[in-house]
């Protein structure tokens, strides 16, 4: 682990097989941006399905094959890829990756991560894992299609279901590398006076995220190798006896379990809806102190609440499973963990609202979407309470009431969460603020079409409408009365598009003619702020570092400035 | 700037970062093979009464015996080269090492005799459940020996003399770490035994 | 709130068992509304009496109360009221009471790919056996062996569920191939269809098939009767597994199950129901 | 690390070696106890808790656990406790299904 800063690094050591946390942080973020924009391409023809079922595809018809109609088949591909490249290559390369990569170091006062040549190991098992997943689409069996819970035994004999189970081993070891560097780095590299209860919030919230993934990830991997025996070696660890395929008995030993998957996939897939959530949580919490001049309210809550969550999330995974015939006794016992869980969410965000009270806020963009993350966020987390109640989820359980619920915890809820990440750090990676104007033109139409997107889905949902259906529910009696709703949404999507161009617009403008800023634009308390913008290539900060104070010591009685940071006497 | 507490610990956590990296990395490990064991029991649960029983008795005992011995020598010897470098004795550090790999190597081998030997009865993972999981199980426990052979292998060849010399401390820590890594290989397979074989 | 659901889309309710579904969801859906509305209000509130242009200096310390603890308190005690109270026991009556086969019409879906196959015992009430290396897409989707015991009755649609109106029916849901889901949304009725198990679903109608269209005339849906839908990803048929469902009243139901038997009859005149060797 | 002198160093593996030879015997009974005439409860009962003791001695003696820092021994206990959900809640969860069969 050479970190010798003195001699001189050509191209590719510097920008692409780098060791510095900042330089891999800036590729996790780019390549997981990008990502994120192809999944919403993938939705933006199937929300053209949904609305003007199987008519021509504009503009990438062509892409379809034979006729410019998206077909069922490519319809369940590009749904499962779209929920694969949205939470496993778009939103936690960029929570965890680029941000917490990033801004972790930074923040604790650390030169770089504790294992640089693992954080690279990371960052290119990830980007394998991405190659894997798009090459898919050009393979003969095409992408995965079987959703991107990947149930068997459907997942065992739909095609394409091999390559995306090596894609995910690399995004898994990947994910795995990240955060277990997190963890030490956090444990082992604070700055000298910053004790655990002296942590911005947006540490803590990946410390417990990183505990998540290490700890809920592996028996996923142990999973996606059992399904890819089945697939390969023909075993039958998913696939029970007695089944009969497209009209042939199918030659397995059997006695395996379908359920066996679903066990091990929401093992993961829970605890990994708040590792979602949880880094978002962070951004905004710096935020709204930043933005409000005041310290967050009840910050040792939130730590302990942020903690709890990170606990309760492993056992509660089963509410994904109600309806595959579980009892009373185990049916309760989730129900009662769910509701638990919904709790310290509930205190996380009062905590926040609370903070807003007796503050003085400012408006900024990234503010903005750190506010409009508050409702969003409680939209989708207090539509989760009837699916969490086993009775009432027999009623919304695969419907859209359930796409809705989650879209908005990870859409207006996380995405804008990181978009306020974004607009909040980016002149301490570029030096430049971002347009305001520009950041304002993106918010406000955002917000709209978000809601115009996902609200009406809980409509269909209560109407029973299921999802991952190819026609919207064309040929459904009972969905008849909200088909209206379909065209609405797809409009909203498109235009939710056109939304984000002010925001790409604004990203490339910016980074060479923003507004110069110094170290310290937002008169920001936090550790990073008194690095230099960009901060130092391999060290960070300029000297020492030594911390003195909590991270929100804002408009501090008796102080000259109103905001006191914490590297300051 | 350089990283600090590579080789020194933290005074308020007393340990330093590979210490503490090993001990996550074998936190995640455990929750990987936790996920195999889990689905072992849940297909135990879900197969015919004794379906589990019949498949496993044509494992053979005596070879997964001798096995466990051979492992668990290596567990001893993989700390007597701890620590003799504790002692500076590098030459005893490359004999333990040695035998350490030696043992490895002969895990595999008679891991390698168990496997065609399988085959050769027209055995696959495609069997039956139990064989699936058998092959499953103790594949992905070899691709851990087999990893960690490469690891110690590489400190074990001339690469390991350099470093001993330019950084005797960092050398020991690694071996350290390597060595924690290698028990839990052992570690596991102490519970693979009985599960697959005795059971 | 009820009725507030309705309005945004929940079909009318028509079975004994989804009455108590409603009412938990509408339960749930207050709680929603009152904190939804609740923290919205204090959320608008503090944006405009707290921004910067009005109010330059920020309060360091800012809310002293405790009052937000006893409210999360209180949350948490209404959520365990909704559990004990509500949740649990609609749970055990909808889902885990299943009247024994004696007490109700006992049935039998096996789902498939993408079709819900109905074998019905016949008079007898019973069942003959079924297995999987009898199952034929044409001529025998349940995999009915005529040969066993209590079979000769047995009779199965494909994609017809017919039931009479106010009594319990049972039915057992299993799959041949993947996992599917079987609802029948108006009687708040959902359970996953998995292969390798069969897991009973029970349910009372309330309403005949054509009492219910009644209620559905001057809507977008009129003239549509009652359907099962497949609420899980199961191929790329999906979204096209759809399956018609009769609610009939008592005498209606006898005259189909008749017609039903008079079929079988003749078609076991054509062809030798008990020879497995022709399937 | 200096507080280990040699003398300490002798002492340890003293200590690895009757480690290493009370593995051994345990191998031997295990495998000794499995052509017993138990039940099967009785059998994994037993071959569990000896594979349980075995795995101590490995970590307490050769992985030096039972003398590690303690955010090591918390960070493995929280690991031990979400494996235990891992095991036996899918476990529960099959028993108590209301399938039929
Ligand atoms: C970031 C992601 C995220 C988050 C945070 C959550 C949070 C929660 N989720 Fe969600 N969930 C998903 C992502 C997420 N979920 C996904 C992706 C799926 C579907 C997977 C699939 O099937 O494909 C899903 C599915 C899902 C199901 C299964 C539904 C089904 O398939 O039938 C259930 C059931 O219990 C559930 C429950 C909950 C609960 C109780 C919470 C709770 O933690 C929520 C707690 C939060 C609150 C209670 C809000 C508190 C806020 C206030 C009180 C303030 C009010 C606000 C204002 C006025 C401004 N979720
Ligand atoms: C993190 C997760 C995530 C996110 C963010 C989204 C975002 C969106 N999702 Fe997705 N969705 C899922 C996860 C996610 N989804 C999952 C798991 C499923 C289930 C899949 C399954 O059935 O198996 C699903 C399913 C799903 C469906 C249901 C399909 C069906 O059941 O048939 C629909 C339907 O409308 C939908 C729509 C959308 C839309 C319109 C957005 C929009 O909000 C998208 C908005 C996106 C952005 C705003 C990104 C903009 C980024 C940029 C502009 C980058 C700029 C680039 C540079 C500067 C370089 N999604
Ligand atoms: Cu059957 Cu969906
Ligand atoms: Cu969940």
């Amino acid at each position: 682990m050479s970190n010798d800063s003195h001699h001189e690094e050509n191209f590719l050591q510097k920008y692409i097989f780098s060791v510095d946390h900042k330089v891999i942080g800036l590729q996790y973020g780019i390549t997981s941006l990008l990502f994120l924009f192809f999944g919403f391409c993938l939705m933006m023809v199937m929300r053209w399905q949904l609305a003007y079922p199987e008519t021509s595809v504009p503009i990438v018809g062509w892409l379809l094959g034979e006729s410019d109609i998206l077909m069922p088949e490519i319809y369940n591909m590009l749904g499962a890829m779209h929920g694969t490249i949205m939470i496993f290559l778009g939103v936690v390369p960029l929570a965890v990756g680029a941000f917490g990569n990033y801004i972790v170091p930074l923040q604790i006062g650390a030169p770089d991560m504790a294992f640089p040549k693992l954080n690279a190991a990371s960052y290119w098992s990830y980007f394998i894992g991405g190659v894997i997943m798009l090459a898919s689409f050009f393979m003969p069996e095409g992408a995965a299609r079987s959703g991107w819970t990947s149930y068997p035994p459907l997942s065992i004999f739909e095609t394409g279901q091999t390559t995306w189970l090596i894609g995910m081993v690399f995004l898994i070891t990947s994910s795995l590398l990240g955060s277990m560097n997190i963890i030490v780095t956090i444990v082992q590299l604070r700055a000298p006076g910053l004790s655990w209860f002296r942590l911005p919030f947006f540490v803590w919230a990946q410390f417990v995220t990183a505990f998540l993934l290490v700890l809920a990830f592996p028996p996923l991997e142990a999973a996606a190798v059992l399904q890819l025996m089945d697939r390969v070696a023909h075993t039958s660890f998913f696939l029970p006896s007695g089944l009969v395929y497209s009209g042939a008995t199918v030659d397995v030993y059997g006695s395996g379990s379908p359920l066996l998957w679903q066990h091990l996939f929401w093992f993961l897939a829970h605890p990994e809806v708040y590792v979602l959530i949880l880094p978002a949580m962070g951004i905004v919490g710096d935020v709204i102190a930043n933005n409000t001049r005041k310290p967050l309210w009840g910050y040792k809550s939130l730590v302990y609440a942020s903690v709890f969550l990170g606990f309760m999330s492993f056992i509660v995974w089963a509410h994904h499973m109600f309806l595959t015939g579980m009892g009373q006794a185990m049916s309760a016992f989730f129900q009662t963990t769910t509701m638990i869980i919904s709790i310290p969410s509930v205190v996380i965000l009062t905590a926040f609202f609370i903070s807003l009270w007796g503050a003085s806020i400012r408006f900024t963009t990234p503010m903005l979407f750190a506010l409009a993350f508050l409702p969003m966020f409680g939209i989708g987390g207090l539509t989760g309470l009837p699916l969490g109640v086993g009775a009432s989820d027999i009623h919304l359980h695969d419907t859209y009431y359930v796409i809705g619920h989650f879209h908005y915890v990870v859409a207006p809820g996380t995405i804008f969460a990181l978009f306020a990440g974004i607009y909040y750090w980016f002149p301490k990676i570029t030096g430049r603020k971002m347009s305001e104007a520009l950041g304002k033109l993106h918010f406000w139409p955002s917000l709209i079409f978000m809601n115009g997107v996902f609200m009406p889905m809980f409509i269909q949902g209560l109407a029973g409408v299921s999802r991952r259906l190819y026609d919207g529910g064309q040929l459904y009696a009972h969905a008849q009365d909200v088909l209206q709703w379909n065209e609405f949404m797809s409009i909203s999507a498109f235009c939710l598009a056109a939304a984000q161009i002010p925001f790409i617009i604004n990203v490339f403008v910016s980074m060479f003619n923003g507004e110069k800023v110094d170290r310290n634009p937002w008169g920001a308390t936090t550790v990073e702020w008194s690095a230099p913008s960009p901060p130092v290539p391999h060290a960070n900060f300029e000297g020492d570092v030594e911390v003195y104070r909590g991270p929100y010591e804002y408009s501090v009685p008796g102080a000259d400035k109103d905001f006191s940071p914490q590297t300051e006497k | 700037m350089q990283i600090p507490y590579i080789v020194e610990e933290r005074p308020d956590t007393g340990l330093n970062n590979s210490k503490l990296g090993i001990w996550v990395f074998l936190a995640s490990e455990i929750m990987l093979f936790g996920g195999l064991f889990s689905a072992y029991v849940f297909l135990r649960m879900a197969a015919p009464v004794g379906d589990f029983a019949y498949w496993g008795s044509k494992l053979s005992i005596p070879m997964a015996t001798f096995n466990t011995i051979v492992l668990i020598s290596s567990s001893v010897t993989v700390i007597m080269s701890w620590a003799s470098l504790k002692m500076k004795d590098f030459e005893k550090y490359k004999m333990y090492m040695g035998l350490t790999l030696l043992c490895a190597f002969l895990f595999l081998v008679v891991k390698y005799f168990e496997y065609t030997g399988k085959f050769h009865h027209g055995i696959y993972p495609s069997s039956s459940t139990f064989m699936g999981i058998y092959f499953t199980l103790t594949g992905l426990h070899m691709l851990h020996i087999i990893g960690g052979m490469i690891v110690m292998g590489y400190f074990w060849l001339p690469f390991g003399n350099k470093m001993w010399q330019s950084d005797p401390e960092r050398f020991t820590n690694r071996i350290e770490v390597a060595g924690l890594y290698w028990h839990f290989v052992d570690l596991v397979w102490i519970f693979l035994f009985p599960i697959l074989y005795l059971l | 709130m009820i009725d507030i659901l309705h309005k945004l889309g929940l079909p009318i309710n028509m079975s004994v068992q989804g009455a108590a579904i409603d009412e938990i969801n509408a339960i749930v859906h207050w709680l929603m509304l009152v904190l939804f509305v609740g923290w919205g209000l204090f959320f608008i509130v503090s944006l405009v009496k707290f921004r910067a242009s009005k109010n330059a200096k920020a309060d360091y310390t800012g809310v002293k109360s405790h009052l937000s603890s006893l409210l999360e308190a209180v949350v948490a005690v209404i959520e365990i009221v909704i559990l004990f109270g509500f949740g649990f026991p609609i749970w055990a009556a909808r889902v885990t009471d299943v009247p024994t086969p004696d007490e109700s019409i006992h049935l039998r879906v096996v789902a498939q790919q993408f079709a819900w196959n109905v074998h019905y015992p016949g008079p007898d009430g019973k069942f003959g056996d079924t297995r999987a290396d009898l199952v034929d897409e044409q001529e025998n989707p349940v995999g009915l062996d005529r040969s066993s015991d209590n079979a000769s009755d047995d009779f199965y649609t494909v994609n017809q569920l017919h039931v009479p109106v106010d009594k319990k029916i049972r039915i057992d849901l299993t799959s041949l191939d993947v996992i599917h889901s079987f609802t029948l949304t108006e009687l708040r009725v959902k359970q996953d269809a998995i292969p390798g198990m069969v897991i009973p679903v029970h349910f009372t109608a309330t309403m005949t098939s054509d009492e219910f269209l009644k209620t559905t005339i001057g809507s977008k849906r009129e003239g549509k009767s009652l359907e099962i839908a497949c609420a899980q990803l199961c191929g790329l048929g999906h979204y096209r597994m759809r399956g018609f469902f009769t609610v009939h009243d008592d005498g209606g139901y006898q005259s189909w199950l008749d017609e039903q038997a008079e079929y079988l009859e003749e078609e076991s005149g054509e062809d030798d129901w008990g020879d497995d060797e022709d399937w | 690390m200096s507080d280990h002198d040699n003398g300490h160093i002798q002492e340890h593996i003293k200590v690895y070696l009757t480690v290493f030879g009370a593995l051994g015997a345990l191998t031997l009974l295990t495998v000794a106890a499995s052509y017993m005439d138990v039940s099967t409860t009785e059998a994994i009962f037993l071959a569990l808790t000896i594979a349980t003791v075995k795995a101590s001695l490995v970590a307490g003696y050769f992985m030096h656990l039972i003398t590690e820092k303690h955010t090591i021994i918390w960070i493995l206990c929280l690991t031990f406790v979400f494996f235990l959900f891992c095991m036996f809640i899918p476990m529960i969860t099959t028993i108590d299904h209301a399938s039929l069969s």
